[in-house]
């Protein structure tokens, strides 16, 4: 009993400075210090990944939920400078009423958790994901699931990445650059890209089985621009024009097209061929990573590079000039 | 399998501060923050699912949704960031 | 064979990809990728009336550790709803945007928009479910703030961020449902599903979640400002067929997985919320001074008449009496979102003809643009639920219901709701017979008018007298939980 | 054979939906197509209604069923009522589409006039043919949607006016004839119109639900039969041109919501049901105030189209006293003033539409001496006026007398007698004085220069004949009213066909 | 084929009055009632004819009341055609003379042939509502003369209908023969009394009769007088159960009406101004004797039999002689009136005075002899009034001479129907010269004296009043002392209720020519108030 409440008190207080930094994040009135704070919390949760045996999602969260979405954040900190957006406040009964109804809707939850994992936990799928992984081509259970047994979800996933950034190129133009950095951190610059590229190269690589896998590559990729950026290279390594959107395009349309491809003799969509399947999955996972990548980074710049809609400039010019 | 539960209510209560945070807060920056922590609730909740203890191996399925959820989060935030942005500009302009 | 299921998901996705790396021709890719999408649809839709439901196991795991994609009935009708409204829409929007800067996003995401709708429609998994609903919403937000206007980005905004607590509490509900059942695929789901804690926390998680992307009282308020900001195309979409989607995933949900878990006075909790939303809807439409506006407060209210659906639905024994109320609810939907969608489009020809759409200005439209204020009546005739369209015989079958189970209470409001959609309606009307010169002199049959008044005529003709169709495909169910 | 029986109703519908369809998508100039495809569509549906006549006398059974939902099936059913009404509305278009083409040259939009009109008489002979409750509701609401664009037809703020309080009440009254029509449905599983009724076959049903259902039924059709104080609207709808107002007040309108009440009483709850319900008695009171209101209003009204309107409100309700009063012969009243009030009512707005088109003429008190200029019009409306009256031989005595005896031998004399007499004095007192200024009073101005000055007779001759057919019309139905296939044989045959039980 | 020419008296007219607006010669409108001469002529008695898809089946048959009614009615309105002025003809003349002439005819044709109620009525109807147009004159007053007529016609047609609406429910036809199969219900009579009485002038229903005969044209007032008036009466002669036992109230009650229409007409109309109001009262007179007459018959159902075609002769006497002397009169009073003409109207009025070795003296004793003996007061009253009005009449012959631009053809036609009118039952047999019968001669003058006297006090009395001014000018006297003003008293009655009633009052341009606002009218409704609640009140 005593080595159980041992044992628990690290947990304990993982899980309190996870709620006590959530806590300030939310109800910190600076906004900066709130963002900092996210991250922060962020970094923790990819600590309570690995306490909880998940390394792909400490990867993960530390990559993208606390790297890239804080940068994103921070970035757009400069944005809110400017601006000033009346807050209204909001009525002390209705503040009242959801609190009320956060404490009820907490309770409810942790009830049925209770009762689920702990009073008559069920049997889930980890049985059934584990045995059915040597058919899948890979040895790393969470590529499994995410490219071959749920392949499809990843394949949307993909979609819901695009279509952000699409929205992202349609609501404005990218934000001013930077300066062109000093030396000492472009000297960083040169040392910092090629070991993050590598370490993607080698992410996307080793996800076949162990932990990385594309997303984790993509977003250290998207790293390695945004830090390009930083360093006053504007476009943070990203190709322009046509090349720019066939980048953003290649990890979809492989994935389709492979997914397509295999009914031509006879399989179902997305079912690879047993034998195939590992590199099948390798090579989506490459196209995957670059347009994540891409993605990212195009996010990150926040907005509609100069020369994307030189593609479709031949047209608005002759509008124009009508 | 206590910790795991500790980390389950963990994540429904963060949650609930989220979507506390995302109603009460009215300006976008707070509420995307708001809806992270909710966001990072939930998966939590899926993470410490997907924990069989330590001798078993733990349930790849919940690790992968928790993997797309987080990109589809940060997908979000980054639009919503950039919408953000261009209403200040307009409001600048 | 079974990979049929996939075209109507892929075929978009793939001329999507197409329109984003050749912006030139993305008109062409558009419809094009708009059209072939409604050809998988209908093969679809025939092989599910003549031999049942489909069902395909992605990548040949058994469902539950994959994917499935399913159609039935209810599927199949939101397909083909989809697909015809967004071709018709699609051939307008060709000439609304053929000169616009951003047509070729416009194109792209418009077919991830079609692709998310029918990803939604067909998919037999829960996860799967909330990203196709992330899809749906990212894609919704992006397109509703082509228009540009500082209006139309707030509004997105603010359904962004509403569409992501939705999802998020939809998410958690999922999480929850995992956690007591140990499976995402929806028929196992259907099958092992009791009235429990579980059950009942999650379901309510996961409707609150929907009901927010479903824009019930009172949380619409995101809709109107969205919609009515949005270029006309997207409106159109918007309003017919995106918040359909989250009330398809309501019906299934209470329908079909938590069958049996749902009771009487939660159907009535949204009942009622649905009687205020037709009520309040209705009358702010009346109170609208714009064209546009007023399209987005009747969406408001029509969605509420579907909401009330539901303590009907909650107090019938399944049978052939739920199946006579759920294919009324459908047809409803179906109506509407052909009505509606012609309505906006109509109402896109009239703003730009006029460069404003208030109504009180509108005086002339009749003479200008004839074949557009035929459209406007004909959508109205369905909005208010007149025959011959299919909400008239769905109203029809609302009371019938009604008066089966004894549920008085709702009469006043379907009454109310009528007289004020009859009122919001003709006072449009009244406005666009009445002479003037608000929409310049014009007098031609434009080709973005063909759409337009197709689509109302399917509200109006197709789906009041092919209805019996509706309910031939409702009963068709791929979940254990509905159906005969 | 089985085929026509089926095609034929469908028949009589298409002949003036598809020429309606088709005139709207004709550009403004193509009058002479235009009118063709009126004619067309007139003549054709006379043909087939001249086949349905005879089909129908020698009891055939002409039916087509289309299954819309479960429970609901799309009927159209040909029976002897059907019949009395389908062949007035197709007589009476064809009449009003010849006026209309005179009356609307060079004025603007005709081909959306002309669409919604034929749309106009394709759901009352939808409504005349509904085999069941549910059919009719659904050509009960659509006339309301094809008459608001006609009376809102001019445009003007008045006649939007007009049209939106026609609107007002008829999706109010429409309203409530769904639900009516819903909760019997719900009750007995569809309500297919069977002669002699079928209500009295559900033994089991309660007695006091019937009662309401028969109020919302009623009150639905009220507004369109403009039954006080559900009329309203009526007055306000004469601001549309006068084809319009003829074929409203003569034909699609009011008499579609007569018609329906008809329906209700002997097809539905059959009369001597309603009558053991008790509801007669009750709707026959409103219709006796009905009469008299619309009398008494009438009197005061200056505008000849005004007047004329409120003269409908009190008319209409004759049809209604007549279903209300339970014995054959009120019926055969009430039937038979279907008809004959269709065509007196239409001869007198045709006239009020002459006068004003020929001379600007809309106030009685302008009439002076408008019988010498307008000879031709003016022995029209005279007859359509006496008609209304009650004079011998013209119709409308025809329907007196049968409504008069009705009441005698239904023991209801005591007062029906009196609204009857009363309500022809008013009529006399609204009526002739309009006659005593157009024949024996001289005009006060000089009659303005107008557009009949290069014209041979008083008027063109689309404009001319249809009110002097009409008139001749309501007088030989009264004249020759015994003679075989008259409105008054047919509507014996009617009332034999609903007393058999 | 016998049959098809009873049609010809109502049809040829209406065919003619179609084309009435070409026919601008007086004999087109003589010749139109040439037919039903003829068939009054030469007809067979006892020929009918049913066409039955005609209105709801009609039935012809000529009977011998009918053809006298025909015969001799044909010749007034040969006559009164004749009395048409030449301006009336013209194309573009005011009124619609011809039109309603014509109809008016076809209209007193038809109901004299008819064989079943519906087909009277509608003749009766025809007759009463064209008859409008005959009433109608120039001008103002004449007018109001007109509307008030066609007002109280209507009421009359509508209880006519009300009764036969009752009468075909208890007996199932229509048919006259088939009239006393069943006992007729209380009702059905006292509509029937109240819809001829009208036409009849029964006293209380008479309002409309002084002021029509004293403003109308004079064809117009002799057709009128004649075949029009006497309809009311056929009508009753037909309608009413005669032969089977009734309730005594009913005779009773139409005695007491016809015998206060006697002294009513009597006593007003011997101080009447006007030749033309003392032939009216006349008429009225003589109407009170028929309903008495016919009220009696309906409570002997004995001497029914009998009585009935005195009754028939004597109105056929009356129908001819009073027509005539509207004729007579208008003669009379155009430039230079011939020396012929005062002996032949004295010839008249004695003849209508029941002076022995007249018709009308051989009808009063072929009378008297069918009641045998009873009621001979009535008889005496009557012969009193007869001879009071006549000398009345032709005491204001003198002076009244209006110029009038003379049409060459009515005198030798007036004179060679003027024999026929005297001596009209031609019962020769009944030429009696009894002394008593002198009696009425001798009381007549004397009350005729009496009226000359009052007449003068009573213009002094109102020259008396006028200077205190016209508010205290009420009483029945006066009322029908000078029609013409009397409504204007009987107005200011009416001032002060149409004073509280403003707000419901309306719109007055609209209604100028609204007969509501008539005294008259207002006195009929106020009669047909007070016989609704008496009739409710017995039934209840």
């Amino acid at each position: 009993m005593m080595s159980q409440s041992l044992t628990m008190l690290p947990d304990l207080v993982l899980a309190a400075m996870l709620i006590g930094l959530a806590w300030a994040a939310l109800s910190s009135d600076d906004l900066r210090r709130g963002v900092v704070l996210f991250i922060a919390f962020g970094l923790l949760l990819a600590i309570v990944w690995a306490r909880l045996h998940a390394p792909d999602l400490a990867l993960a969260e530390a990559a993208i939920g606390a790297g890239l979405s804080g940068a994103l954040l921070l970035v757009a900190l400069r944005d809110e400078a400017g601006g000033k957006e009346t807050a209204g406040r909001v009525s002390q009964v209705s503040r009242w009423m959801v609190d009320l109804f956060a404490l009820i809707m907490a309770c409810l939850i942790g009830w049925v958790l209770w009762l689920t994992m702990y009073a008559e936990p069920a049997e889930r799928l980890a049985q059934l994901a584990n045995s059915m992984l040597e058919h899948s081509g890979v040895s790393n259970p969470v590529t499994a699931v995410l490219l071959n047994y749920r392949a499809y979800d990843t394949l949307l996933e993909l979609v819901v990445v695009l279509t952000a950034v699409l929205g992202v190129l349609v609501v404005g133009r990218e934000r001013r650059g930077y300066r062109q950095a000093g030396p000492v951190f472009c000297g960083l610059v040169h040392w910092l890209v090629p070991l993050l590229i590598v370490t993607a190269g080698y992410l996307l690589w080793v996800g076949a089985h162990a932990p990385g896998g594309a997303f984790q590559a993509g977003a250290t990729l998207a790293a390695a621009g945004i830090v390009l950026r930083l360093a006053g290279n504007d476009a943070a390594g990203l190709l322009d024009g046509m090349l720019l959107r066939w980048s953003l395009v290649a990890g979809i349309g492989l994935f389709l097209l492979v997914g397509l491809g295999v009914t031509i003799n006879g399989g179902l969509f997305l079912q690879y061929p047993e034998a195939w399947s590992g590199s099948l999955i390798l090579v989506i996972e490459s196209a995957a990573t670059a347009s994540i990548a891409a993605a990212l980074v195009l996010a990150y710049r926040g907005g509609r590079p100069d020369g994307w809609l030189s593609v479709a400039d031949y047209d608005n010019n002759r509008e124009v000039s009508r | 399998m206590t910790q795991v539960l500790l980390y389950a209510l963990t994540g429904a209560v963060l949650f609930m501060l989220g979507v506390r945070a995302a109603l009460l807060r009215d300006t976008v920056l707070p509420r995307l923050l708001a809806l992270n922590v909710s966001g990072a609730g939930v998966f939590l909740i899926f993470v410490s699912l997907a924990y069989r203890g330590d001798s078993l191996p733990t349930d790849p399925v919940p690790h992968a949704l928790v993997l797309t959820g987080l990109v589809v989060a940060v997908s979000a935030t980054a639009l919503a960031l950039a919408l953000n942005r261009r209403l200040r500009e307009m409001d600048n302009e | 064979m079974n990979n049929l299921l996939i075209w109507p998901v892929a075929l978009p996705l793939l001329t999507a990809l197409l329109a984003l790396l050749w912006p030139r021709r993305s008109n062409w890719i558009g419809v094009a990728g708009t059209g072939l999408p409604l050809l998988a649809v209908l093969l679809v839709s025939w092989q599910v009336a003549a031999s049942g439901p489909l069902e395909l196991a992605l990548g040949g795991w058994a469902p539950g550790l994959g994917i499935a994609l399913r159609a039935d009935g209810l599927s199949v009708l939101m397909l083909l709803m989809s697909a015809l409204v967004t071709m018709a829409v699609a051939v307008y929007a060709s000439v609304y945007f053929a000169h616009a800067e951003r047509r070729g996003e416009f194109w792209v995401l418009w077919l991830l928009l079609i692709t998310a709708l029918h990803a939604l429609f067909l998919s037999g998994d829960l996860f799967n479910l909330y990203v196709t609903l992330e899809l749906l919403g990212l894609t919704a937000v992006v397109l509703a703030c082509l228009g540009g206007s500082r209006e139309s980005l707030q509004a997105a905004l603010r359904y962004l961020v509403l569409g992501l607590l939705g999802s998020l509490t939809f998410l958690i509900g999922v999480a929850l449902i995992y956690a007591g059942y140990g499976t995402l695929d929806m028929a196992a789901l259907g099958d092992a599903i009791v009235a429990g804690p579980t059950a009942w926390v999650a379901l309510s998680l996961m409707t609150g979640g929907l009901l927010i992307k479903s824009a019930l009282f009172p949380l619409h308020f995101w809709l109107p400002p969205a919609h009515a900001n949005a270029p006309a195309p997207v409106s159109a979409v918007l309003s017919a067929l995106v918040v359909k989607a989250a009330l398809y995933l309501i019906l299934r949900l209470w329908l079909e997985l938590f069958d049996g878990v749902v009771t009487q006075a939660a159907a009535v909790i949204v009942g009622v919320l649905g009687a205020i939303a037709v009520v309040w809807g209705s009358w702010a439409a009346l109170q609208a001074e714009r064209l546009k506006l007023m399209a987005a407060y009747s969406t408001v209210a029509q969605l509420g008449y579907l909401f009330m659906f539901m303590p009907l639905l909650a107090a019938l024994p399944e049978g052939a009496g739920r199946e006579l109320a759920l294919g009324a609810l459908v047809l409803l939907a179906l109506t509407h979102g052909f009505a509606k969608s012609a309505f906006f489009l109509a109402a896109g020809i009239i703003m730009q003809r006029a460069g404003h759409d208030r109504i009180a200005e509108l005086g002339g439209t009749a003479r200008s643009l004839p074949v557009t204020a035929f459209t406007i009546a004909l959508a109205g005739v369905a909005l208010i639920g007149l025959p011959p369209s299919g909400s008239f015989l769905a109203k029809w079958q609302m009371l019938s219901t009604l008066f089966v189970t004894g549920q008085w209470v709702w009469l006043p409001v379907i009454a109310v709701g009528t007289l004020l959609a009859g009122a919001y309606i003709f006072r449009l009307l009244g406005h666009a017979f009445a002479p003037g010169e608000g929409v310049g002199p014009s007098l031609s049959v434009g080709r973005e008018e063909i759409p337009a008044v197709l689509l109302a005529l399917i509200a109006t003709l197709l789906l009041g007298f092919w209805a019996s169709a509706v309910w031939e495909l409702v009963p068709i169910s791929a979940y254990a939980g509905g159906g005969a | 054979m089985m085929t026509m029986s089926v095609w034929l109703p469908v028949g009589i519908l298409l002949s003036s939906f598809i020429p309606g369809v088709l005139i709207f998508f004709q550009p403004e100039e193509r009058h002479r197509l235009r009118t063709l495809l009126n004619l067309l569509g007139a003549l054709v549906k006379l043909l087939l209604v001249g086949v349905l006549i005879w089909g129908v006398f020698h009891e055939q059974v002409f039916e087509t069923r289309w299954f819309l939902a479960p429970g609901l099936e799309f009927v159209l059913h040909a029976d002897a009522l059907s019949v009395l009404f389908v062949s007035l509305s197709t007589l009476l278009w064809l009449v009003t589409t010849i006026y209309a083409i005179g009356y609307l040259e060079q004025t603007p939009h005709r081909s959306r006039f002309f669409g919604f009109f034929s749309l106009c008489v394709t759901a009352t002979v939808g409504l005349a043919l509904a085999g069941n409750l549910f059919t009719f509701v659904v050509f009960y609401e659509l006339l309301t949607l094809a008459t608001y664009p006609l009376i809102a037809h001019k445009g003007s703020p008045e006649a939007l006016r007009g049209a939106r309080i026609y609107l007002r009440y008829t999706l109010f009254g429409g309203l409530l004839l769904m639900i009516g029509a819903v909760w019997l449905h719900t009750l007995t599983g569809g309500v297919e119109f069977v002669q002699g009724g079928v209500l009295d076959q559900f033994a089991e049903l309660d007695r006091d639900l019937l009662r309401w259902i028969f109020l919302l039924l009623i009150l639905g059709l009220g507004v369109k039969a403009a039954l006080v104080p559900l009329h309203g609207w009526l007055p306000q709808a004469m601001v549309a041109p006068a084809p319009v107002s003829a074929l409203l007040h003569a034909v699609a309108v009011v008499k579609a919501g007569a018609f329906g009440i008809v329906r209700v009483i002997y097809d539905v709850y059959g009369v001597e049901f309603a009558a053991e319900l008790g509801v007669l008695s009750l709707l026959g009171a409103v219709a006796a105030i009905t009469i008299i209101y619309g009398s008494v209003k009438a009197l005061s009204q200056d505008h000849l189209k005004k007047r004329l309107a409120y003269s409908t409100v009190s008319q209409v309700s004759y049809i209604v006293l007549g279903a209300a009063i339970l014995g054959p012969l009120a019926t055969i009243g009430g039937l038979v003033h279907l008809v004959h009030q269709g065509v007196m009512k239409i001869t007198l707005f045709f006239a009020a539409g002459n006068y004003a088109e020929a001379l600007g003429i809309h106030r009685v008190s302008e009439m002076d001496g408008v019988g010498r200029r307008m000879p031709g019009t003016s022995l029209a409306f005279s007859i359509g006026a006496l008609g209304m009256i009650g004079i011998p031989p013209v119709a409308g005595f025809i329907s007196k007398w049968y409504l008069g005896l009705g009441a005698v031998e239904a023991g209801a004399a005591v007062w029906v007698l009196p609204v009857l007499i009363a309500s022809s004095l008013l009529n006399a007192a609204y009526f002739l004085p309009i006659l005593y200024r157009a024949w024996f009073k001289s005009p006060a101005t000089p009659w303005p220069a107008d557009k009949t000055a290069g014209c041979a007779r008083e008027l063109p001759d689309p404009l001319l004949w249809p009110p002097v057919t009409t008139a001749a019309l309501a007088l030989l139905i009264g004249l020759f009213a015994a003679a075989p296939y008259s409105p008054l044989e047919w509507a014996e045959l009617i009332a034999g066909r609903e007393y058999r039980q | 084929m016998n049959g098809l020419i009873l049609l010809l008296p109502p049809l040829v007219p209406i065919l003619m009055a179609l084309f009435a607006h070409r026919l601008e010669r007086r004999w087109w409108l003589f010749s139109a009632a040439l037919p039903a001469l003829f068939i009054g002529l030469l007809a067979e008695e006892g020929s009918g004819i049913t066409i039955p898809w005609v209105l709801l089946g009609m039935h012809f048959a000529l009977d011998s009341t009918g053809r006298l009614f025909l015969l001799f009615g044909a010749l007034i309105w040969m006559l009164a055609a004749l009395f048409i002025p030449s301006r009336d003809l013209a194309p573009g003349a005011t009124g619609y003379i011809k039109q309603t002439f014509l109809l008016a005819l076809a209209g007193n044709g038809l109901l004299i042939l008819a064989a079943d109620m519906l087909t009277f009525y509608v003749g009766f109807a025809l007759m009463g509502l064209s008859a409008y147009g005959l009433v109608w004159g120039r001008s103002q007053r004449a007018r109001r003369a007109a509307r008030v007529y066609l007002v109280f016609t209507l009421v009359g047609e509508l209880a006519l209908f009300a009764a036969l609406l009752f009468l075909m429910v208890s007996g199932g036809s229509l048919l006259f023969e088939d009239l006393t199969a069943e006992p007729m219900p209380a009702i059905a009579l006292a509509l029937l009394l109240l819809g001829f009485g009208i036409k009849v002038a029964l006293p209380g229903l008479h309002l409309w009769l002084p002021r029509a005969y004293t403003l109308a044209p004079m064809y117009g007032v002799a057709v009128l007088s004649g075949p029009m008036m006497k309809a009311g009466l056929l009508g009753w002669l037909r309608f009413l159960p005669f032969g089977t036992p009734l309730e005594p109230a009913w005779g009773n009650g139409l005695l007491l009406l016809g015998v206060a229409g006697v002294v009513l007409g009597m006593l007003i109309g011997v101080v009447q101004r006007q030749p033309r109001a003392v032939l009216a009262y006349s008429s009225i007179a003589k109407m009170g004797l028929f309903s008495a007459l016919i009220g009696f018959s309906l409570n002997h159902p004995q001497l029914a039999g009998g009585l009935l075609p005195v009754i028939v002769l004597l109105a056929l006497h009356h129908l001819l002689v009073k027509p005539m002397l509207f004729m007579g009169l208008a003669l009379w009073q155009r430039n230079h009136p011939g020396f012929w003409l005062l002996p032949a109207l004295l010839l008249l009025a004695l003849s209508l005075a029941a002076f022995p070795l007249t018709g009308g003296g051989a009808a009063k004793s072929a009378l008297s002899t069918a009641l045998g003996g009873q009621l001979a007061g009535l008889l005496l009253l009557s012969g009193i009034a007869g001879v009071a009005l006549m000398g009345r009449f032709l005491w204001l012959l003198k002076g009244r001479v209006i110029s009038v631009q003379q049409d060459p053809i009515p005198a030798p036609g007036w004179l060679l129907l003027l024999p026929v009118a005297v001596w009209t039952p031609f019962s020769w047999q009944a030429f009696i010269f009894e002394w008593k019968t002198l009696l009425p001669l001798v009381a007549g003058t004397a009350l005729f004296f009496l009226g000359l006297v009052c007449r003068r006090w009573l213009d002094s009395l109102r020259l008396a009043m006028r200077h205190k001014g016209q508010h205290l000018n009420l009483g029945a006297v006066q009322i029908h002392a000078d029609m013409p003003d009397a409504s204007s008293t009987l107005r200011q009655i009416w001032l002060p209720l149409k004073q509280a009633a403003q707000p419901l009052r309306f719109d007055p341009a609209s209604n100028a020519s609204l007969a509501l606002r008539d005294p008259a009218v207002w006195w009929l409704l106020l009669m047909l108030a007070l016989l609704g609640t008496l009739s409710l009140s017995l039934f209840i």
